[in-house]
């Protein structure tokens, strides 16, 4: 209906186009959502990390859109192992702090803020928070928890009371020499530069402190300290661990050394205000305001964008038409994002799913370990209409890949194998099925998706009806729940199968291949028991490791070409056994007035970079 | 009482008045006219549905929105009262001839005291100030009986009983010295005990006043007592007119005579009452000759095929009847035969 | 006319009815409307009683607790030998109700006679007789079974036998019901016959009132208010009841549909030998109609006799003034009339003494200290005042 | 009428206990899961780890028990402590006061021409009762009626802003914001247009009438539209009683008679009716505030309820409640002004 008013009006409001650069000093940038925390230890998400991207620097960063090259920022060198700073094997990161770099209230940075910034971090180590990133190449561990009960010998909660207190003396001196003998040595300050142990090589490290989002950006010691974060002392280090979003005093402050300072950010309006920085390193930026609003209504962005007072907004893909017949506004479309959509198969359905039927090979519903059967995974993986659902559903924006590793990754390769809608292929594999017993009987089952997300429904409903017509008696349910419903289910092992999104933390094979296929990754861990068994064996195609090893070796390799064969070697594999389906990459659009100058596309950044544009 | 040298104050004639309604135009009142005399009382009577309410109040050309007359003469002294201008009417209204309503609850304005509407009048037509009219309310609330004026006054009506309700109206009715009182059912909705009240105070209000009224009622014996000749209507018609003892006692026409022998009385012990069989019809339906043809005792073909004139058929005695000799001769079988 | 051993349909004991006022911030009951304070009387079968009085006297009161519409304060009313008071309490109100009535009395009057055939050769009526024989034999409880026994059967025996005309007969109408089913609804409940045998009945039925049997299948708005009130007697014939109580029933009519209606419950009562209590305002169409009248005023009968004893020889100063207030269609007849002074005070907070007394033309001393009782001051003649006969015109 | 007053008055606690009650069962029907959900980032939550859940569920309280969760929330409730709001990012209390005050300049703003216009529309539409007067007024009134307000907000927002540039969407523009949020601009009454005034600050005052006059229009559409018709209704209703006969009887010019006698007592529906209006205005005008991106009480409470954010939900509708009962006892109040049998019953 909204857009169906849009589209009677387009024509009166041609008439009111122009293109004289509306407020030249100021950028206003209409967006979906305002940031979550202006933490970046606690940040992780797009709309706080570009926030943080645009007023933090970080200690190297991507060069222009590459998500493989780097250039030097508050590290006046990439360290690799040809130029000398990344030693030991690949297990120790040398990085030299530049000098004269001022943050926004005038400190200098030292090689004590690097220092101070990732220790900082690490203690900190709020739940749900992005710090897993950096705690599990230094230390080898997820959390910081894991690592003090590892240290101590106790579970936290002994360790601590309610209130955060040790329990006992012992504990207490223990954990003071927690910080002396484990995170202090991690992280340590050598004259100018700043030394990073890692506790083995890991080939993403540096992709990881080079994301602009958050965790990479480096903060002032003195004013964080002023302000209530730690203090930077051993003792009582864990008062400043893990808070809530809201009690860290960089909630809703930053002072950073990047090209642009806060000034305010009104909850209210959903209203960030960022001011050129005139004492930025490279030089200030060209524009002196950066205005970033999230304004829930799309007509009401489009609105402001066709009048020229937004220069750039959030667009959903459906209004693509529109936005190409508007006058003076460039639409990029196509880009590349670090997502995939993918579906997971359940090896191990719980029997008490309410999703399986009967839980029967009767027609009437799913045995638990019906995806265990390859036949029954490769005939879904034929069911599917890749290319259509690109075609008509995502209006072309979208990729078919063939894994779950996006284009543009390292290890990506568009020549492997491709899934296609084939159902002749499809019945062959399902008539192969439990001896046959599959395709007399049929089965029955539902397909979840949650609620808003159309995308998902399109494809549960696509799968359903190929399903349908390659036996009447493959009977799918197509189901719509709430988004915590979802995973509640998928966290219960009830789903069968689940249709989910990734979103890359950092631009490496690594976050997508061990995510998905490593029966301990975030998806892995989901496909149930039987799963773990399949990924522990040795394999013929791995040289006798099995997939878990290989994709464990995968990501110490340090020679990218090395590395870049076995990741095409383990997406072999795991197409042969149709262990997920890669339904599609999406593309992204992007929708800025003409007069903005200087746009870069990087599908890793959180969002604009402000600092390269003019007006 | 009726004099007939003197000139008559309100002179209707050949009054006809329509309504529309979503079924059709309603023909209310059909070819009425009356005359009204100094001093006397005329009662209009008749059921619902007769048109007496609406001749009365086209007098003072009163008609809902949808309503209008037709045609017609209405003279009040010396004014056309039908080619009035607004302005000329409202004068007339409520100073020369003012109304009383059946239901006073609903009559008074419930959001403002009885003070404020009887004053409103008073400055209205007898350009009093605030005080000299406050200080008349008062006395004409004293005057209409009501105890305790000076904190009536600033009552609203839903504080007042319904009888002390209606001595306000009256009040506010006799403000400007009117010269013709419209009461129009005054005492149906009130008690006996309090009936005979208003009655009472009506009648010596009348003399006191020198006013003359149009009673409209449908209660034969609210018109015995209060009227000097009375009209009776049926179907927007008049069907008899005379003075209220030839009325009362010499009925000319079926109508008449059906009515008064349909009532219960007090006075007297009927073993059986007359009742007029049938209903009165949908104003639409009416039959075209006689109104009342369907439901006479007396009727013919004539009656139904012809409306027959109101006629003068003794002096001041008019009927509308093709047959009151038939009617004179049968009334008492029909008596017997309904007994 | 009214023999004193024919039956006795309706009798009405002691009856009250106060409805409370609520006030304050708490709701609390900070008065009592005396709509009926403390009425007996007697109907007989085939006898017609006259309820009348103003605005506020409590008679349609009386007959709407007398069919328990409203729930008695106190008294009883026993229909046909049953004391049917308990049968719509609560468990509670029943159990306080036969305590008062039977087991408190009856254990009085056994410490003031001694033996209980004494005390049942006392009590004068049937029903005190028998319950008071199941008293002593089986106790309080014996009385509470045998009333509470099969409720819902007692329910709508009563429901069936004592029927109601009402004054208003375009809403007493269900709308989306048939004249078929407004009639013969209470013999479907009552199992009164096969549905052919309703239809036949519920055609008759409209005969006897006068309606074409063809409208049988019409709905009440296709009536006229005469036709409709038609219609509300045959419902109320169709169930043979012991009683009919009519509320006005021919007050919103027209004076040629009135007559039409008296005359019809005239000629019903007559051949068929109806028991009616008939409210209304208007005297003279109570006269019409009634065999025994009771004036009411202000939640009292002021007077109640034959109907003829009422108009010879009226007793109570109101009754006088009441029939001298009302108009006689008769321009001749120049009556003397009393015009009373004042209002009818409100039943919220009635005169002291006798409730006449502040617009009574004979009013003493005495009348505003003390309430004077219902005496019976010739045969069968009650009235309620100290000064009977006193005020004549 | 001062101890209906009083009763009322006593029985807020109560039903404000009731309300809390409700609010606070219906929020917790949800589970610890999904109100956990509103705390982080949903590709986060897709991502967390059983450890992480749990300790996110501890640290916000969402495991314990119900009635310990409702003895707290109540304590807390009564030291003004409404809990966190995830999608205001500050306390509920501090985000209801920040946004309450849009709503009321709003709601102000918007009751003039909607009160103003809706009687006087109905008024005359119902004197001349079906002349062509009175037709194109209910036309009016039945195209504002039935345009759904998301359309008719949009369509304000394009031709106001978009086509003729008069009324752009937002609280106020970037320069006059930075210059109401520095420390020389006086905050009186936190109505931004008589702030503005009190300040002396024309350019400002100016600036935000011109962002108020877009939703002012959005709003008063559609509302005047049911005032109309209420007023409309209910005056030709009055205009049938007897006493305005009565009136017209005692000679009045027509003009007393409509004006005096007909239009008070058709006002005594009204009333109750613009009352509701006025709570309607103050508790959230969603699309309106959402697509002018206005910062008032109905595009939080929307937003809160899109994103589960059950501590504002909770606060918004406790809020709103204590909002309802107060304006329903107000609008009892001046009903019995206008209306005698009510005052004294």
């Amino acid at each position: 209906m909204k857009k169906f008013v849009f589209i009677l009006l387009v024509g009166l409001l041609s008439v009111f186009a122009f293109s004289q650069v509306k407020n030249p000093d100021m950028i206003f940038d209409a967006t979906l959502s305002e940031p979550d925390t202006l933490d970046p230890h606690h940040a992780y998400d797009t709309a706080s990390g570009e926030v943080i991207f645009n007023v933090y620097d970080n200690l190297i960063a991507y060069d222009g859109g590459s998500m493989t090259d780097f250039i030097p920022m508050l590290s006046t060198v990439v360290p690799s192992v040809e130029n000398g700073y990344l030693r030991d094997d690949g297990t120790t990161y040398v990085f030299p702090i530049r000098k004269g770099v001022k943050f926004h209230n005038g400190n200098d940075l030292t090689p004590e803020d690097v220092e101070y910034t990732f220790e900082r971090g690490i203690l900190y180590d709020p739940a749900a928070g992005p710090m897993w990133m950096l705690i599990e190449p230094i230390f080898g561990a997820f959390t910081v928890r894991d690592l003090v009960e590892e240290y101590v010998g106790a579970s936290w909660d002994k360790i601590f009371d309610s209130k955060m207190n040790p329990t006992s003396k012992e504990y207490e001196t223990a954990l003071v020499n927690f910080y002396y003998d484990v995170i202090d040595p991690a992280i340590e300050v050598v004259g100018d530069e700043v030394h990073i142990h890692l506790v083995r090589p890991y080939a993403p490290f540096l992709n990881i402190i080079c994301n602009g989002g958050g965790w990479g950006a480096i903060i002032d010691k003195e004013y964080s300290i002023q302000i209530g974060l730690w203090d930077g002392k051993a003792e009582g280090w864990w008062k400043y661990h893990g808070w809530t979003k809201e009690q860290s005093p960089l909630f809703d402050h930053a002072m950073g050394t990047g090209p642009y300072k806060l000034v305010e950010w009104d909850h209210a309006q959903q209203r960030i205000v960022l001011e050129r920085f005139d004492g930025y390193w490279k030089g200030p930026a060209a524009i002196k305001t950066v205005v970033i609003q999230g304004i829930d209504e799309w007509s009401t962005r489009r609105a402001m964008l066709e009048k020229g007072d937004a220069d750039i907004i959030a667009a959903p893909v459906q209004y693509l038409d529109v936005l190409k017949s508007m006058q003076g506004v460039t639409v990029i479309e196509g880009l590349p994002t670090v997502q995939i959509t993918s579906l997971g198969f359940n090896w191990e359905i719980k029997p008490e799913s309410p999703y399986i039927g009967s839980g029967q090979l009767d027609g009437n519903g799913i045995p638990t370990d019906f995806f265990e059967d390859e036949n029954v995974r490769l005939g879904f993986a034929y069911a599917f209409d890749y290319e259509g659902m690109i075609d008509e559903i995502l209006n072309g924006l979208g990729i078919h890949v063939p894994t779950a590793l996006p284009e543009g990754f390292l290890g990506f390769d568009a020549s492997l194998p491709k899934y296609t809608l084939d159902l002749e292929k499809a019945e062959n594999y399902f008539r192969r099925a439990y001896r046959g017993r599959l395709w007399q009987q049929g089965f029955k089952m539902d397909v979840l998706y949650n609620i808003g997300n159309e995308e998902r429904r399109v494809a549960a409903e696509i799968l359903r009806d190929n399903l349908a017509k390659i036996n009447p008696k493959f009977q799918v349910e197509v189901r719509g729940v709430q988004w915590p419903t979802y995973l509640d289910a998928r966290e219960n092992m009830i789903l069968p199968v689940y249709i989910i999104g990734w979103l890359a933390d950092f631009p490496d094979p690594h976050n997508f291949i061990f995510t998905y296929y490593h029966s301990q990754g975030d998806y892995g861990h989901y496909y149930g028991t039987k799963f773990v068994e399949f990924a522990t064996l040795p394999r013929p195609e791995f040289g006798g490791k099995s997939l878990n090893k290989m994709i464990e070796d995968a990501s110490l390799e340090t020679d990218p070409y090395k590395r870049e064969q076995m990741y095409v070697d383990i997406q072999k594999f795991v197409i042969d056994y149709a262990l997920t389906l890669p339904l599609y990459q999406p593309l992204a659009i992007r929708v800025h007035r003409d007069w903005l100058k200087g746009y870069v596309y990087n599908p890793i950044w959180p969002g604009d970079y402000y600092y390269l544009y003019s007006k | 009482m009726l004099n007939n040298n003197e000139k008559p104050l309100l002179k209707v004639e050949n009054l006809h008045v329509h309504f529309k309604t979503e079924d059709g135009i309603i023909k209310a009142v059909n070819g009425v006219s009356f005359e009204l005399y100094p001093g006397e009382t005329l009662a209009i009577v008749g059921e619902s549905g007769s048109g007496k309410t609406v001749t009365a109040l086209s007098t003072i050309r009163l008609l809902d929105e949808n309503g209008w007359i037709e045609e017609g003469k209405i003279q009040y002294k010396d004014n056309d009262v039908l080619s009035l201008s607004d302005n000329q009417l409202r004068k007339i209204r409520g100073k020369e001839i003012s109304m009383i309503f059946q239901e006073p609850m609903t009559a008074l304005n419930p959001v403002f005291t009885i003070g404020d509407q009887i004053i409103e009048s008073l400055e209205l037509h007898l350009d009093m100030n605030k005080q000299e009219a406050r200080r008349k309310a008062i006395d004409l609330l004293r005057k209409v009986g009501i105890p305790e004026p000076e904190r009536r006054i600033d009552q609203y009506p839903h504080e007042l009983s319904g009888g002390m309700r209606q001595r306000a109206m009256i009040a506010m009715a006799l403000s400007c010295n009117p010269s013709i009182l419209i009461a129009d059912e005054p005492t149906t909705a009130l008690d006996v005990t309090i009936q005979a009240q208003i009655l009472e105070l009506m009648k010596d209000l009348q003399k006191e006043f020198q006013m003359s009224i149009i009673f409209i009622t449908h209660d034969l014996g609210v018109v015995a007592e209060m009227a000097d000749r009375a009209i009776v209507m049926y179907g927007g018609e008049v069907v008899e007119a005379a003075d209220i003892i030839t009325i009362f006692k010499k009925p000319r026409h079926p109508y008449t005579w059906g009515l008064m022998n349909s009532i219960p009385r007090i006075d007297k012990d009927e073993e059986r009452l007359l009742s007029i069989p049938g209903v009165v019809p949908n104003p639409l339906n009416f039959p075209k000759g006689c109104k009342f043809s369907n439901r006479c005792f007396f009727a013919d073909e004539k009656c139904v095929e012809e409306n027959p004139n109101l006629e003068e058929i003794e002096e001041n005695h008019f009927s509308r009847c093709w047959h009151i000799d038939r009617m004179l001769r049968e009334m008492h079988k029909v008596k017997e035969g309904e007994r | 006319m009214m023999p004193e051993n024919e039956k006795v349909i309706l009798e009405v004991e002691h009856l009250k009815k106060y409805f409370p006022v609520r006030a304050g911030v708490f709701k609390r009951v900070v008065a009592q409307v005396q709509a009926v304070d403390d009425i007996s009387f007697k109907v007989h079968e085939g006898e017609t009683l006259g309820l009348v009085g103003e605005s506020g006297c409590g008679k349609s009161t009386t007959g709407m607790t007398i069919l328990r519409l409203y729930e008695p304060t106190f008294g009883r009313i026993i229909l046909e030998e049953e004391d049917t008071t308990p049968w719509f309490m609560t468990t509670t109100e029943a159990k306080r109700y036969i305590k008062i009535m039977y087991a408190d009395r009856f254990e009085k009057m056994k410490q003031e006679f001694g033996s209980l055939d004494e005390v049942i050769k006392n009590l004068n009526k049937e029903i005190d007789k028998k319950y008071a024989e199941i008293y002593f034999e089986q106790g309080e409880t014996g009385i509470r079974q045998d009333m509470m026994k099969d409720l819902t059967e007692k329910r709508r025996y009563f429901r069936k036998n004592a029927q109601v005309i009402f004054q208003d007969p375009y809403s007493s109408l269900n709308p989306r019901l048939r004249i078929i089913e407004i009639i013969g609804e209470g013999m479907k409940v009552n199992k009164m016959g096969t549905n052919q045998e309703i239809r036949d009945r519920v055609a008759h039925l409209m005969e006897i009132v006068g309606l074409s049997k063809d409208y049988i299948y019409r709905y009440p708005h296709q009536f006229s208010g005469g036709q409709r009130q038609r219609i509300g007697i045959a419902r109320a014939l169709a169930v043979n009841p012991k009683l009919i109580i009519s509320d006005e029933a021919v007050s919103a009519l027209d004076v040629s549909i009135q007559s039409q209606i008296i005359n019809l419950l005239v000629d019903l009562k007559n051949e068929y030998g109806l028991t009616f209590v008939f409210i209304a305002h208007d005297l003279a169409v109570v006269k019409h109609i009634s065999d025994k009248i009771a004036v009411m005023y202000l939640g009292k009968i002021a007077e109640l006799t034959l109907k003829k004893e009422l108009f010879d020889n009226p007793l109570h100063p109101y009754t006088v003034s009441l029939m001298s207030a009302i108009p006689i269609p008769d321009p001749e007849v120049k009556k003397k009339r009393v015009v009373l002074e004042g209002d009818v005070p409100s039943p919220l907070n009635p005169p002291s003494g006798c409730r006449f007394h502040p617009r009574c033309p004979v009013a003493k001393e005495i009348c505003s200290k003390e309430e004077p009782s219902l005496n019976e001051i010739s045969d069968n003649h009650y009235v309620s005042c100290f000064f009977p006969g006193e005020f004549k015109i | 009428m001062t101890t209906y007053i009083i009763r009322r008055l006593l029985l807020l606690p109560l039903i404000i206990l009731g309300v809390t009650l409700i609010v606070f069962s219906m929020s917790q029907l949800l589970g610890p899961l999904k109100l956990l959900s509103t705390y982080v980032d949903p590709n986060t939550y897709a991502k967390m780890s059983e450890r992480d859940i749990q300790i996110l569920m501890k640290q916000y309280g969402l495991t314990d028990p119900f009635p310990v969760r409702y003895g707290k929330w109540v304590k807390n409730l009564l030291k003004g402590d409404l809990g966190w709001s995830v999608v205001g990012k500050e306390p509920v209390l501090d985000a209801l006061i920040h946004r309450f005050p849009y709503t009321i300049e709003l709601a102000l703003y918007a009751l003039f021409p909607i009160i103003g216009v809706g009687i006087w529309l109905g008024v005359t539409a119902a004197v001349h009762h079906n002349s062509f007067i009175d037709q194109f007024i209910r036309i009016f009134a039945l195209i504002g009626w039935s345009l759904p307000d998301f359309v008719w907000a949009i369509l304000v927002l394009l031709i106001f802003y978009i086509g003729l540039g008069w009324f752009p969407p937002g609280n106020l523009s970037i320069w006059a914001n930075q210059i109401v949020k520095s420390a020389s601009f006086k905050n009186y009454t936190h109505l931004l247009t008589i702030d503005a005034l009190l300040n002396g600050r024309i350019d400002i005052f100016w600036d935000a009438l011109r962002h108020i006059i877009g939703p002012v229009i959005a709003i008063s559409w559609l509302w005047w539209a049911n005032l109309l018709r209420i007023t409309r209704s209910s005056m030709l209703e009055v205009l049938r009683k007897d006493y305005v006969r009565t009136a017209r009887s005692k000679g009045l010019p027509e003009k007393v008679v409509i004006n005096k006698h007909a239009r008070k007592n058709a006002l005594i529906p009204v009333v109750t009716t613009a009352g509701q209006m006025v709570i309607g205005l103050l508790t959230g005008v969603v699309i309106v505030e959402m697509v002018f991106v206005r910062t008032g009480l109905g595009s939080f409470a929307a937003t809160a309820a899109q994103q589960l954010d059950y501590a504002s939900i909770m606060g918004v509708l406790l809020f709103t409640s204590l909002l309802l009962i107060i304006g329903n006892l107000i609008i009892d109040i001046s009903y019995a002004i206008i209306d005698p049998r009510i005052r004294l019953g």
